[in-house]
């Protein structure tokens, strides 16, 4: 009985079917779902320039259509509530109930930003209990939550090093990246007006450290750095690597994306670096929500504390907590406190697991990884072939040279088979790449399982896997014919 | 807790499969002078019950109040089927519709928002989301550089501090010039500088909650080839005239009042709409239609070359994760609102407003800083501290409003005051009575 | 665009894929969900002659394979909230958000029913409201929200009708049902210690009332009737019908799972009905739960009340609400207080809608099934053919006649095309029966679709249509074997 | 509000097509005598707000109070993901799983369900549920007259009032006879008597919280060829022995605990198992695996042929409608809980009511009713009317427990105590002092 492996969906809510009304087309004149009490007050002529004759053109449905519509697509949607979803470089790992409970409770839910310290001292103590533990984690000293992503996280730790480089009386030009560096990172560059300069990696899949020495010198203003990096490899010379940024003067940037390898095993400080983003939507479970709201707290060392955005929390002598500008502060980076109920799902998270629990997460993840590994390897070539962190770059070049198989094939094949893909086509540094961070909260069946489809797929006929999905309510879509109609608003345009 | 899986019979046969003999071993490999000698100085994981004790606890040291005050963040009625429907787990759970076989659901639901977002703003093309309501007009600036490679911009005093500040973060960073236009009579007061700008910013309403001229605008704009950019609230949208028909080349909003709940300011959500002159420009993911091999219709992302993880330091933005489930949220409110619910939500808070105002300028000392042209949202002045207005408002119940005179010395004794159309006018008596006893005890 | 008609599942999420594992099949010795704060006090040694030496044998699962699996469990299963439900006798309308928000309130989720009356003053006014409305459209006096469904409703009241009988001192023996009743109706005679007589239907469908006449003797306890009746007609002699039942000492019991048609229209009180039950999970739009909870509340007129059971909430003199119990009260029939949770989903509805919603609702489910009827009458014989009320039964004779299409078969191609289907089968004394509801929430678009789907399988392949639903997760269920293996728990037995 | 979706134009296109020029027109056919000739009595519908409003000003006149009431319904912990997989709209807003085909995801719950109440009670059939542990009562008896073809039954007074009572009401209906059994020193102590019944019942722990023998009812129905019937407590069955394994037939329980909040008594849900023999005659809905067409394996409801809508009058049960989304729950939260976790909630919530239980009787004029033999429940003499200390205990937040003088003449100064594992020590020593001050004040 059962004769679908762990961990994976059942293909059968994503296979074939009708395409869904859009809103527009399920809307009709004169109906309605709003419902608003009469008004309790006079009303008043509101005479004013700008008015506007009638209101915009919105759809007009019925609430029970309204529900029928938003649950028929719920179902046309793979999430990690339903399968594996081993997606490299983003730690789709389990995200827990109780956080989301904690994130609807109306003691936060319904407060304003504005409200004075003293009537929300429940949230700044969030606030400044989250930010003890990530700063316990990072080994780091004080920390900012405002920013809403990584990418901005990454804009405000580069702000961060512009205003202390700036406070020397040395502004500098450069940032330097690897070449296997995510996309935000350069693209984060530009916007805080410095210039990128890309590292080699060497052989082993690591920042070449003679090339970066080479490339060192008094325009730089830091290293941008991912560790475990983008290979799932953890960069053995690191203490090297942060020393001689740190000899020319520069700041050494950690992208926090892949911490989950290393929660209470080794800490970003530990290893020189001065500043440290990371992604309460990877490594501390809140949920990615289709694609966003994340959080990307930035931590920094002692001497960068008078940098950070603020204001932040501090505890008066009378035990209330207040907000407190740092002194040389480059502002806020949110309108508000940032992502809030992502920060407070995150310390419900950090706070369940406990120090204990945080290292019992970093091992099993690489566990995990490092076993699928090795069990794909009979198919699947590991370019850069060191022991993985918590996750692994596979290359399905062998795949491609045998019968044309690719990466974005073997991606596909996996939909049908009840999996989320791993990330295709990235790092850049390797040919036909599959990302695959399978994480910790993944069954050993489920691994197996996982395992066995990408065995599986290999062994397929490759017409087949050239031509699925097709257990998907669609199947490949035209991405140029999408690119060149630009149908992209239900109105035409 | 626990939330991994693994039986220590797992981690036997997994390790001997790598050879391993503990998973200790597993990072045996690291540098040794970085792997960390001790446990973590964190306490214990606590179970399920006392973290949910914990989280009841830390909620209890926040003081319940009934909200007037904006600025960006307002308290309007968010309906249940909004909330369940956004809160499925399917959207929760999900990441960035990379695989658009396995994600129609998150694609058509963007792809809605966005041509619903295009309605509203009179603009045709929308993005799928932004950060924020700041971060959409900072992006909206740097696209304009981008536009008409000028490095300066005009901004509106009207803008709400955070929104300048952001601007100005990122302006400074890229040394952009930023101008800024003073309100006079509570609306901006435009004014010929150089050099000459790549865009012209203002906030409709502006943040004393005035509505503005997008004439003056747009009629400065034009002429100097500078884009005319408007951020503006989308609760009023039922009621004011689009940017876009008023001759605006970019509306943004901050989208929290669409489907989100206060969250002490987050997460929000930044909508995004603009010409179509600079749709290869935008910032941000953009969902498009098309179809599958068998014809059947579909939805992607697309024009994805502007994004960061093709195009690197050269994309239009450096956006990644962003909001996606707060612009769900936003669409399907609007869906809820349809078009006469969001007129009629604009419309009633502009009355209970002005209500409020009214029963305001009565009180003994109580000014209101512009008598008319406001709809949902006013600045008073009034004859206290209103840092301690504020206070002692908090004390009875009430969270009173934004002080102004941090941000507009001009305005020292300014309250900002919001009124949605949640507040029910015995609240709204109660207010002025409360106001009135703080008053008279100050 | 949209080529799936409104109110249609896309029969995407529910077509062929793979089975789902059970708990077991997923379990793994010393994987844990449960997760309780140590013990806090000392412990003893609780030494007691029946203690077990070891736990029973339960699933251990990690918590995300337990979210795995009930929300791929979840998307196995048609809903209200995926599309049409037209499920006869039913009701199955749009279940409103907002009143699952009010059940999930702490207020009363966390609420002792053993609380007394003084610190649950909120509860008794829940109850109290939702009866004063339910009296005031049934044409009642009082109500007991005690029984938790239809069928325990329909008990209730024929204990009350043998209290109220051996009270007069003329215990008596029969009651009589029509021979379109539901089958709860002649089984709750037989627990409530009557023998059941039935009385057929006549040429129009409706209660036959010389039949009727003939069978009235004295010792006639009472007649249960539906009105509209299961053939969805309203029983035109009701007013002959009651007057006869009275004139022999009788009483009449009205099955109120149809009273949606006629809500704000006409009342069972004024049409002569004595006791009425109504279900809060058809009319009052309580979900269904995939089977229940629903709730059963009897009202009954004036003379009745004394025997209705007990507890009921009275104000005292104070204002303050208590519990009083009837003076010849039948005694409790719940261990409670009922399903109090649906009876608070039911206020909020009622509230919701108010008196002229109540009617709206009527008329348009009405208005709804007359549609539909209409537009289906090209292929589907309707047997009784009166004008119908909140639904109708449709025979698939001609479709048998002509190519062996049956009931069932349409049932299931229905399925296919992403609609629930009808009732099947039922009332029994038409053949091939399809007893169709499409309730007031379905929009005249969605009527339209049904109906369309409905001539589409008419006029479809007779074999495509036997050997549907071939889009589901599972097909056609070997209910037979089901019968004979009795394989109902997951150890064999 | 108004949840159906016509607009006039719908409605005029299908009056139209109906040939009625009006929806009064719809029921222009019923008898003029029967039609309600005024609107109904009743406020106009509320919006949304409104709505909620009404709804938190009804619980706001509820007073929240730390729980140690039991006697069935018990504030044991309820985890997050229970509840919120529990509430999946597709469970919530579907009903009987008649077309199976679309059906999977509750029929193989309830399967599920079934084989995890067969593995706590040790009986190997388990049904897919009943209203609650009184009916569930009820229904045993019901089958055990049938199986028996015996017109009496024999009761403990260990038995729940509540539950006593439904099996009575049942009885007298159907002549059947009730014979109690006295409970001494808090255990049933059964006797023979005429004329031999269809089954003896016991509660397991009793009303009172003492565990009973299982032995001695088993013992005494066997060779009379009675059925031996225990109504179980759930939470306790991770540490007493199974039913099925003392040589009951059948085993019943109020499954409250397990998955579904108080609800101030409902819903909730009656779980009911038995031997092989009774297969046939069981009461309710039974869910069996089997396979479709194609071989691919899938679940029914069988045994149909049992219940009403088939067998009418001679169906085994009326019943219909029945509890299946609290089984769901049940399901769920067995499974969260496995067999390690039921048995520490049983055994934490034993040795917290051990050690309240010792704390009580330190207090002047306190006793035990019973030592010793009870597991999370006991009942407690008090030197005060327990109406009055449980009035008392309200006001200093306790639900002390439940009065037993009404039910149990013999204990009038009686009150029985509940306390699960949620309890903390701090509730507990706080409970004795509040009792402490009521007995010193009373
Ligand atoms: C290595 C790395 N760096 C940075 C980011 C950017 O983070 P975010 O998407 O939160 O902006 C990502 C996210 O995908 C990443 O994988
Ligand atoms: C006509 C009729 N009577 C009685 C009932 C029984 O109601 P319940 O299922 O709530 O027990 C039903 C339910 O299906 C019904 O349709």
């Amino acid at each position: 009985m059962g004769d679908v492996g762990a961990g994976r969906a059942s293909s059968a809510p994503l296979s074939g079917g009708d395409a869904e009304p859009t809103l527009r087309d399920l809307s009709s004149h004169g109906r309605r779902v709003w419902s608003l009490p009469e008004l309790d007050v006079p009303s008043s002529d509101l005479g004013l320039p700008e008015l506007a004759e009638a209101p915009p053109d919105l759809p007009e449905v019925s609430e029970h259509d309204l529900v029928m519509h938003v649950t028929r697509l719920a179902q046309r949607n793979f999430a990690v509530d339903l399968g594996a979803y081993p997606l490299g470089s983003c730690t789709m790992k389990y995200n827990p109930k109780v956080c989301d409970w904690a994130a609807e409770h109306p003691g936060f839910r319904d407060l304003h930003p504005e409200t004075p310290a003293a009537m929300a001292q429940g949230a700044l103590e969030v606030l400044l209990a989250a930010e003890e533990v990530l700063c316990e984690v990072t080994g780091m000293e004080r920390a900012t939550f405002q920013p809403p992503a990584g990418a901005a996280g990454e804009v405000t730790g580069l702000l961060i090093m512009r205003g202390w480089h700036s406070s020397q009386g040395d502004p500098r030009r450069v940032v330097l990246i690897p070449d296997s560096a995510h996309g935000t990172n350069p693209a984060s560059v530009t916007l805080a007006g410095y210039e990128t300069v890309e590292v080699p990696s060497d052989e082993r899949g690591m920042v070449d450290v003679a090339a970066l020495r080479a490339a060192l010198d008094d325009q730089v203003a830091g290293l941008m750095l991912t560790n475990p990096n983008t290979l799932g490899l953890f960069e053995e010379d690191i203490g090297e690597i942060t020393e001689a940024v740190h000899s020319v003067g520069g700041l050494v940037y950690y992208d926090g994306a892949n911490l989950n390898a290393i929660l209470g095993i080794a800490r970003p400080g530990d290893m020189g670096f001065d500043i440290v983003h990371s992604n309460l939507h990877k490594t501390f479970a809140t949920p990615h929500g289709g694609g966003g709201p994340g959080a990307g707290p930035v931590a920094v060392r002692e001497s960068l504390v008078p940098f950070l955005p603020g204001p932040l929390p501090a505890r008066g002598a009378d035990g209330e907590l207040r907000w407190e500008m740092p002194e040389h502060s480059i502002g806020r980076v949110h309108g508000n406190h940032g992502n809030f109920l992502v920060v407070l799902r995150a310390l419900t998270y950090m706070r369940a697991l406990g120090g204990d629990g945080m290292r019992r997460v970093a091992e099993r993840a690489v566990l995990n990884a490092r076993y699928l590994a090795e069990l794909v390897r009979p198919e699947f070539d590991i370019p850069y072939d060191r022991p993985c962190m918590h996750e692994f770059v596979a290359s399905a070049r062998r795949l491609k040279q045998r019968n044309g198989v690719r990466a974005m094939d073997v991606a596909k094949a996996l939909l049908d088979r009840g999996f989320h893909s791993p990330t295709v086509y990235f790092p850049l540094i390797v040919d036909e790449a599959l990302m695959v961070e399978p994480t910790e909260t993944q069954s050993r069946e489920t691994v197996e399982a996982l395992a066995a489809a990408l065995l599986d797929i290999a062994g397929d006929d490759p017409d087949a896997v050239r031509a699925s999905p097709v257990r998907t309510p669609v199947g490949r879509l035209d991405e140029g014919r999408a690119a060149r109609t630009l149908d992209i608003n239900w109105d035409s345009w | 807790m626990d939330f991994t899986p693994h039986t220590e019979g797992d981690i036997a046969t997994m390790l001997g499969k790598l050879g391993l003999g503990s998973t200790v071993d597993l990072y045996r490999h690291l540098p040794g002078q970085v792997v960390l000698d001790r446990p973590l100085d964190l306490d214990p994981g606590l179970a399920e019950p006392d973290v949910m004790a914990m989280v009841d606890q830390f909620a209890s040291h926040n003081t319940p109040l009934v909200c007037f005050a904006g600025g960006g963040i307002y308290d309007h009625f968010l309906p249940s089927v909004v909330r369940s429907l956004t809160m499925r787990p399917e959207f929760v759970t999900s990441y960035t519709p990379y695989q658009p076989e396995v994600s129609q659901g998150v694609l058509q639901l963007l792809f809605e928002f966005q041509s619903m977002v295009a309605s509203i703003t009179g603009l045709p093309v929308a993005n799928a989301s932004l950060y924020d309501g700041a971060t959409a007009v900072a992006e909206a600036v740097h696209m304009a550089v981008a536009a008409t490679g000028r490095q300066a911009v005009w901004l509106s005093r009207g803008l709400s501090p955070g929104i300048r500040q952001a601007v100005v973060t990122m302006a400074a960073a890229q040394s952009i010039e930023v101008v800024e236009h003073p309100l006079v009579d509570g609306r901006t007061s435009w004014s010929e500088q150089t050099p000459e700008p790549a865009a012209l910013v203002l906030a409709q309403p502006n943040y004393l909650g005035m509505v503005e001229s997008y004439e003056d605008m747009v009629s400065l704009a034009k002429p100097m080839g500078a884009l005319a950019i408007a951020s503006v609230d989308p609760m009023t949208l039922g009621l004011l005239r689009t940017p876009g028909s008023a001759g605006c080349d970019v509306a943004v909003a901050e989208g929290q009042p669409l489907g989100n709940p206060m969250s002490f300011g987050g997460p929000v959500v930044g909508l995004f709409a603009t010409t179509r002159d600079h749709v290869r420009r935008l910032p941000g993911r953009l969902v498009g239609r098309t179809v599958d091999g068998e014809g059947r219709p579909g939805f992607v992302l697309t024009l994805r070359a502007r994004e960061q993880d093709i195009r690197r330091q050269r994309a239009t933005s450096n956006i990644c994760t962003n909001q996606t489930l707060n612009a769900i949220g936003s669409a399907i409110h609007l869906a809820w609102l349809g078009p006469h619910g969001l007129r009629r939500v604009g419309e009633f808070s502009a009355h209970k407003a002005r209500y409020l105002a009214g029963r305001l300028e009565e009180l003994p000392g109580v000014s209101l800083a512009n008598k008319r042209g406001f709809l949902r949202e006013f600045a008073v002045v009034l004859p206290l501290d209103p840092d301690e207005a504020v206070a002692a408002m908090a004390e009875r119940g009430f969270l009173a409003g934004i002080p102004l005179g941090a941000e507009y010395p001009e305005l020292s004794g300014g309250l900002l005051v919001a009124v949605t159309e949640r507040r029910t006018r015995h609240q709204l008596d109660s207010y002025v009575d409360a106001l009135k006893e703080v008053i008279a005890g100050g």
